[in-house]
């Protein structure tokens, strides 16, 4: 928790400068329409964490977003009746390619950044192999409700975000979750402790799977189908929870942390947009600012060794 | 040629050398002896420029020399040959050698000069079975360090620092060692031996110094030392008092029992492990008693032979069969660094599914002091380290609980902690077996040894016997 | 054991294929491209084509050239434990810096030259120097980094600008016979990068600090400063690629790098060469040769018109099974 | 394993031997086409700020003027087919070019990446289908590598094809590579141009200043004087974007509306979204919004809609999705199109000049409008939601299930 203190700072700064230049935020109804907004990418995240801080990468999970969209709209294809089997069908799809991501990673021992790298090329190939090249096909009312409605004034994609938050956090607390990041710090003790190494990384992929499937199911909900729904979403995610001081390389961090990072993200980005610096110095400033972060993060806790060094 | 004077160093607060001073001649063998943790590492480790001294002076001919870095050591002269090995596994024998310090002619790295003069070396220690091109990573443990050897050599030091050298050596390789010893000093280098074998030190060195907890005790003539008076030096206390006393009445039933185990590394081995008794594991580096500990636990199983509870074929069938190991290298394999102190001790109970167990009874019960659970393990020092690796596992309450050199890196306080805890577990009711190269360790707990020689059991040894008849079985050929 | 190592030893002398005893790992792929230039034969000839035209040939080679370049240079970093994603956005920073130096101008040839050369390698130190001196991940550093060179682009740049005169085209479009002067520039890359790392110090030492850090430190290597010059070398790669493209487009374009996907394409080629990813092990001649069979495949592709969507599923599936193999080969040897 | 050192030194002795005997060949043609104007300084500024900044540097105020006219002018041609129908054609003679069937056509396509690329493609492929003179077609994707492509071309040109489609990922970038073509083959080039007159023919809708003129001259009709404009673009620098925009602009400057912004959406549907809600809740209310490009029309339209207001005058393209909302939820709208049937004409265009038949130098297609009164005729049920409605396709074979839709 010591280590995900800043991140929390920066973020209540962040937006705290937000209320200051539009008041307006801290109203209820636009301090949920901003989580609401910031939801697929907080849930990207927390998935995403599971796999980093068990030693991996996941680059699969932008075009997972888009391919399963896509995969829904032509399924769907405006039928009511439709919507909830495929809905099942969508979080199954997103079990199995993190299923596939980590056992090709596990098992075959081809590095994570390479199977992931793999599989956002054939997931983007042969999904619009499959509709023809663009998307088909229409989602359903009652899908894009997920995204889109609200249940009084709290919109549907909030409570998503927070039950998979409590479950996210629920996951790292339970048993899981402590083995998981023993894997990720050093997966040889693990192992000689008795931890099944392989099967728990291939269960953090399978929950990065997840997690695009749900971020899916809202985006796809909020926006409506596109062909571009999940571009970039892989690195924003890698950033946010790198940002939150998760550690490239497993072992350290938090995923209420990550989900902060995706948060700071986010208001960062609403941030700039109020301050009307545009699309073009965007990238810039997260670009400094992401560095700067975590080059903080490495001064404040320095790779020491242990010390019993005789 | 070589004067080291009033040496001091902290890890984190933790003093591991003080006030050390250290004089070398040129031509001379100097051995550097004490026992596991008393700072010998670091003390070569400061000569070498890989750390830099808290406190005291480094003279070199009379000198003064600082080292920020191991390249400065170097071209000081100073060669180390580490106890781990330093070779690139994807290189070759000769990039392996010249690292860092290429021939280069006309700009380009000068080949036919750099494997011509590696080929000189490894025929000058006499190895014939690879070349200056083949890769490291396809070489024996062994020839890697003949490997290492090759590349102190080339360095052309006129002070040579071997840390325990002849570990993974077979006999034939010991004498040819020797040999080179005897030929570096005739040039007039000096070496600086550091070996746990006394016999080696008594072959070799014209002068001891003794170092115990981080100081000097002191530095005589070898010939003016026999065996037993250098022991006494190193280890300061008589050894009855130092070990917990052994159990009154006899050993109960058998908890483990193998017949005939081998696999690649083993073989034939008939073993049993009985309640309330510590067997001892003796043997030299490379005998086979890390691959004993692992195939019992079935990390690295056996593939044949018998074995009562049933043949473990992976870690957690070893768990599930009432089998803990204690690995041997704590950071490696035994510890999660960078999580807490809670979550290292409770790691074997969450990875196997047993009930949850209150942890501050665990870290009373194994005596770690301070007991902070929220503390991260890496700024732990090595008692307090291995003491968090125990409590992982009394969660689940083994039978049989492996010990591979369970006082490595630790201090004098905590190993008898550990001493005491170990004899305790076995009044218990667990069958414990311990391997350590500690002989005086070895000797004072167990209540038989047995002795490993080139993966097979050579032999019993009864509670309270001697060194000698120890490393007459251990090194026997 | 002392049997296996006296079969497993080369005879005396040694062959030029032992001389590069880094690069073994390259085999596969050599193998696997043989395979597929077979593959392709037999298309073209069902197809009515012809594989071993001059056309084709001229073809891969043009179209292999940028990548190859940028790849070779990704090569270094991997090779040295690092990695580099800044290298598309820098490909169109170049490519603008020069053909805006040079506008239009025989005289501006130098100049641009040295410039677009000069920026490159500042990007790359600035790269090492995040890498190393502020202990940030590589991924994240470059990742950073390529951020801002994007919004360097965006600011400044909405379309292609600048351009180059004739002269600087014979680059980008002559060529020697059946050799594309840009293939040439690739291979003098390509030529240059193997002798930096069989026959220079720094390229023993690049091997030394990605194979691991600490052993190269405790031989007196100043790993820092080889990562920061591995850095910086790639990205002077990426320049040269990216004054090769200006070469060939006219102009500068400030989306030449991203369209070209030159950032994982690049790894993409370089794992495929049978160089590991952790760093310390391969060499330039997998990676050439996992740049020709980038080439070739989409030369098959191209023949057979397969559409871009089962062109990206064939090439993903080809890279993580050509990794799964390496990884077998690693565990059963 | 031939080893990589004996390789390059066998190429450079190569090269070395072959240098001074065989002529240093090039594959760039000798006129030189490049270092061509980078567009006439910015038009006029606004004569009030109507908050739409400063002119684009794509602007050109001959080509808007042009543009202008031919929105009014009356094409020629069959007006049924709206894709062999022409705007001012100046015909040339094709003779040099004619010659017997059947025929090669080759295609260097930019890109199949977007939804109207992919009608595109699939028509003129089904157009292809329908010649039976057409023996084979070879196309290249250059996956929007401009690099690709110039090697793409260079490709076709050796492939013994008898006319040469080009789509061009960028215009200037692509130009050299055009113009090395063109003295191989006849070329002929459609959506974007290149900076070289040596095709035989140039295919496009009107262009981009018709787009955004259109769109803004609706606003400016229905939204009342002093109304909130939001304008959302996809990106800056696209030249075919920044003529919409440049023409919206015009159009706003002399008309009584405020824009309140101009923003880009990436082509996002969740960022547009994102924006629109921003601006509702940043102003209150907006009173109308215009857009460069329609596939994220839908996003904006329901951003209103989750704010519980009424949806303002906007324009959108004619995608189905578009159509479907502004049918389904009765707007206020205007559909300009950049119609895909774009994609029929270089193909007719190649069969004529090879038959020796006359065809236009710049081949302007009509770019109609979607209104209130037509909409009924483009709005196609079954069809994907990213179709766009100017296909042109329906009395092509295989329609509709080739384009995604179901009769």
């Amino acid at each position: 928790m010591r280590r995900a203190l800043p991140i929390f700072v920066v973020l209540a700064g962040l937006l705290v400068a937000i209320a200051v230049v539009n008041p307006y935020f801290l109203e209820p109804t636009a301090f949920l329409a901003f989580v609401k907004r910031a939801a697929p990418l907080v849930i990207l995240a927390a998935g995403q964490y599971f796999v980093i801080v068990s030693g991996e990468f996941d680059l699969s999970v932008g075009s997972l977003v888009t391919a399963e969209v896509v995969i829904a709209a032509r399924l769907i294809d405006g039928s009511a009746e439709a919507t909830w089997p495929v809905l099942a069908l969508m979080i199954a799809f997103g079990l199995i390619v993190g299923l596939v991501n980590g056992a090709v990673t596990t098992l075959l021992r081809v590095p994570s950044f390479i199977t992931t790298l793999g599989m956002l090329l054939i997931l983007s190939g042969a999904v619009f192999l499959w509709t023809g090249g663009s998307p088909r096909g229409a989602l359903s009312e009652q899908f894009r409700q997920l995204g889109r409605g609200s249940l009084g004034p709290v919109p549907w994609s909030v409570l998503i975000l927070v039950a998979v938050a409590a479950a996210a956090v629920w996951a790292t607390r339970a048993r899981f979750g402590h083995t998981l990041v023993a894997a990720g710090d050093n997966d040889r003790a693990a192992a000689l402790s008795g931890v099944r190494v392989a099967r728990v990384r291939t269960v953090a992929f399978m929950i990065s799977g997840l997690s695009a499937a749900v971020a899916a199911i809202l985006l796809g909900g909020f926006a409506g189908v596109s062909a571009q729904v999940g571009k970039g979403l892989e690195f924003q995610a890698i950033t946010a929870v790198v940002l939150g001081g998760v550690v490239l390389g497993g072992g350290r961090g938090s995923v209420a942390a990550a989900m902060a990072g995706a948060f700071t993200l986010e208001a960062l980005f609403t941030l700039l947009n109020l301050y009307g610096i545009s699309g073009a110095l965007e990238p810039a400033v997260q670009g400094v600012i992401i560095i700067a972060a975590v080059a903080l993060g490495a001064v404040r806790f320095p790779r020491a060794r242990a010390a019993a060094a005789s | 040629m070589l004067r080291m004077t009033g040496i001091g160093k902290s890890f984190l607060g933790v003093r591991v050398l003080g006030g050390v001073d250290l004089e070398v001649s040129a031509g001379e063998v100097h051995a550097v002896v004490g026992e596991n943790g008393a700072g010998k590492s670091t003390l070569m480790k400061i000569l070498a420029g890989v750390h830099a001294p808290d406190e005291g002076t480094i003279e070199i001919d009379g000198r003064s020399v600082t080292f920020g870095h191991p390249i400065e050591a170097q071209r000081a002269g100073v060669a180390i040959i580490y106890q781990e090995l330093t070779l690139l596994p994807e290189r070759t024998v000769a990039e392996n050698v010249f690292l860092g310090r290429e021939p280069v002619r006309r700009g380009l790295v000068d080949r036919a000069a750099m494997e011509s003069a590696t080929d000189e070396l490894l025929k000058s220690l006499g190895e014939e079975s690879f070349g200056p091109r083949d890769l490291v990573r396809r070489l024996s443990v062994a020839r890697q360090q003949v490997v290492e050897i090759a590349k102190a050599l080339s360095l052309n030091a006129r002070i040579v620092v071997m840390d325990e050298p002849t570990a993974p050596l077979a006999d034939h390789e010991v004498e040819l060692l020797y040999t080179l010893v005897r030929r570096l000093t005739a040039r007039g280098i000096a070496v600086l031996y550091v070996s746990h074998r006394l016999r080696e030190i008594f072959d070799l060195a014209d002068r001891i110094t003794v170092l115990k907890d981080g100081a000097r005790v002191t530095t005589a003539e070898a010939s003016s030392l026999d065996t037993a008076g250098l022991v006494r030096l190193m280890v300061g206390r008589e050894l009855d008092s130092y070990y917990p006393p052994r159990a009154a009445g006899p050993p109960g039933e058998v908890i483990l029992s193998v017949r005939g185990g081998g696999n690649a590394r083993l073989h034939d081995i008939d073993l049993d492990l009985r309640a309330g008794e510590i067997v001892g594991v003796a043997g030299l580096q490379g005998s086979g008693r890390t691959e004993l500990a692992k195939a019992l636990f079935g990390a690295e199983p056996f593939t044949s032979g018998e074995m009562t509870p049933r043949r473990p074929r992976s870690v957690r069938e070893g768990i599930a069969a009432g089998i803990g190991l204690v690995t041997e290298d704590r950071k490696a394999e035994g510890l999660l660094p960078n999580q807490r102190v809670r979550d290292n001790a409770l790691l074997v109970a969450r990875a196997t599914g047993a009930p949850r167990t209150g942890v501050e009874r665990l870290l009373e019960r194994v005596r770690l002091s301070p007991p902070r659970p929220a503390q991260e393990v890496r700024l732990l020092s090595g008692g307090n380290q291995q003491k968090v690796v125990l409590a992982k596992w009394m969660t689940v309450a083994p039978r049989v609980l492996l010990f591979d050199e369970p006082t490595r890196g630790v201090d004098v306080g905590a190993k008898a902690a550990i001493h005491d805890l170990m004899r305790e577990l076995a009044r218990d009711g667990m069958a414990v077996l311990m391997i350590s190269s500690e002989l005086p360790e070895l000797i004072g707990m167990s209540d038989r040894i047995v002795v490993l020689r080139d993966g097979r059991l050579v032999g019993e040894l009864p509670a309270g016997s001697t060194e000698e008849a120890v490393m007459r079985l251990a090194a026997a050929s | 054991m002392t049997q296996q190592l006296k079969l497993g030893r080369v005879p005396a002398g040694g062959s030029l294929l032992r001389r590069i005893s880094a690069d073994r790992p390259a085999r596969p792929v050599y193998v696997a491209l043989v395979l597929l230039v077979v593959l392709g034969w037999l298309v073209f000839a069902l197809d009515g084509g012809t594989f071993l035209g001059q056309e084709n040939i001229v073809g891969i080679q043009q179209r292999s050239a940028a990548l190859g370049i940028v790849a070779v240079g990704q090569t270094l970093v991997i090779l040295a434990g690092s990695l580099d994603l800044s290298v598309a956005y820098l490909i169109s920073l170049t490519s603008l810096v020069t053909a805006e130096i040079m506008a239009g101008a025989d005289s501006g040839v130098p100049a641009a030259v040295a410039a677009a050369l000069a920026v490159s390698a500042l990007i790359g130190l600035v790269n090492g120097l995040i890498v190393t001196r502020l202990r940030v991940h590589a991924f994240i550093a470059t990742l950073g980094v390529a951020l801002v060179v994007r919004g360097a682009l965006d600011a400044r740049y909405d379309g292609p600008a600048g351009s180059v005169p004739e002269s600087f085209q014979h680059l980008g479009y002559d060529r020697i016979g059946p050799l594309p002067v840009s293939a040439l520039l690739w291979a003098a890359v390509a030529a240059g990068a193997w002798l930096l790392l069989s026959r220079t110090r720094l390229g023993y030492r690049i091997y030394a600090v990605g194979g691991d850090a600490e052993v190269a430190r405790l031989s007196g290597v100043r790993t820092e400063r080889v990562v920061v010059i591995a850095h910086v070398l790639c990205s002077v790669c990426a320049g040269i690629a990216g004054l090769l493209l200006a070469s060939r487009l006219g102009a500068g374009a400030p989306t030449v790098g991203t369209d070209g996907g030159y950032d994982l394409e690049s790894i993409a080629a370089v794992v495929l060469g049978g160089t590991a990813l952790a760093g310390g092990r391969g060499g330039v001649a997998g990676t050439v040769g996992g740049v020709l069979l980038l080439a070739v495949l989409d030369s098959i592709f191209n023949q057979l018109e397969v559409n871009s969507f089962a062109k990206d599923v064939v090439r993903g599936v080809i890279l993580v099974a050509a990794l799964a193999i390496y990884a077998r080969g690693r565990r059963t040897r | 394993m031939l080893s990589y050192s004996r390789r390059f030194l066998a190429a450079a002795a190569l090269a070395v031997l072959t240098l001074p005997v065989a002529a240093c060949t090039s594959d760039k043609p000798a006129p030189s086409a490049s270092g061509a104007p980078s567009g006439a300084p910015a038009g006029s500024a606004g004569p009030a700020d109507k908050g739409t900044g400063e002119q684009s540097k794509f602007f050109v105020q001959a080509d808007y003027d042009a543009q202008m006219a031919m929105r009014k002018a009356q094409p020629t041609g069959p007006s049924d087919k709206p894709w062999e129908q022409s705007i001012d054609p100046q015909l040339i003679d094709t003779a040099k070019y004619k010659k017997a069937g059947p025929y090669h056509l080759c295609f260097s396509n930019a890109a199949v990446d977007n939804p109207w690329r992919q009608v595109g493609w699939k028509t003129m492929q089904a157009e292809v289908a329908q010649h039976k003179e057409i023996t084979k077609f070879t196309a290249l994707d250059a996956e929007g590598k401009d690099d690709k492509q110039i090697s793409d071309i260079a490709e076709l040109t050796g492939k013994g094809c008898d006319a040469l489609i080009v789509s061009p990922n960028t215009t200037a970038t692509l130009t050299p590579a055009v113009s090395g073509a063109c003295p191989k083959v006849p070329v002929i080039v459609f959506d974007r141009g290149v900076q070289t007159d040596c095709p035989v023919t140039f295919i496009k809708p009107i262009g981009g200043y018709a787009f955004g003129a259109a769109a803004a001259e609706f606003l400016v009709d229905k939204v009342p004087a002093g109304g909130k404009i939001l304008a959302l673009r996809i990106l800056p620098g696209v030249d075919v974007l920044e003529t919409r925009w440049s023409a919206a602009k015009v159009a706003f400057d002399k008309s009584d509306l405020q824009v309140v912004g101009v923003e880009f959406t990436d082509g996002d549907a969740a960022k547009t979204k994102s924006v629109v809600s921003d601006y509702i809740q940043r102003y209150g209310k907006l009173d109308g919004v215009w857009m460069d490009a329609g596939a994220t029309a839908v996003a904006a339209v329901e951003a209103f809609e989750d704010a519980g207001q009424p949806v303002p005058p906007i324009n959108g393209e004619d995608q189905q999705d578009f159509l479907k909302k502004w049918s389904d939820a009765k707007l206020t709208a205007i559909a300009p199109t950049y119609p895909t049937y774009q994609w029929r004409t270089p193909v007719i265009a190649a069969l004529k000049i090879l038959k020796g038949e006359q065809v236009p130098k710049v081949w302007n297609l009509p770019q109609p409008a979607i209104t209130q009164e037509n909409l009924a005729t483009y709005l196609k049920p079954g069809m994907p939601p990213l179709h766009y409605a100017l296909c042109g396709c329906e009395d092509l074979p295989g329609y509709p299930e080739k384009w995604g839709g179901t009769s």
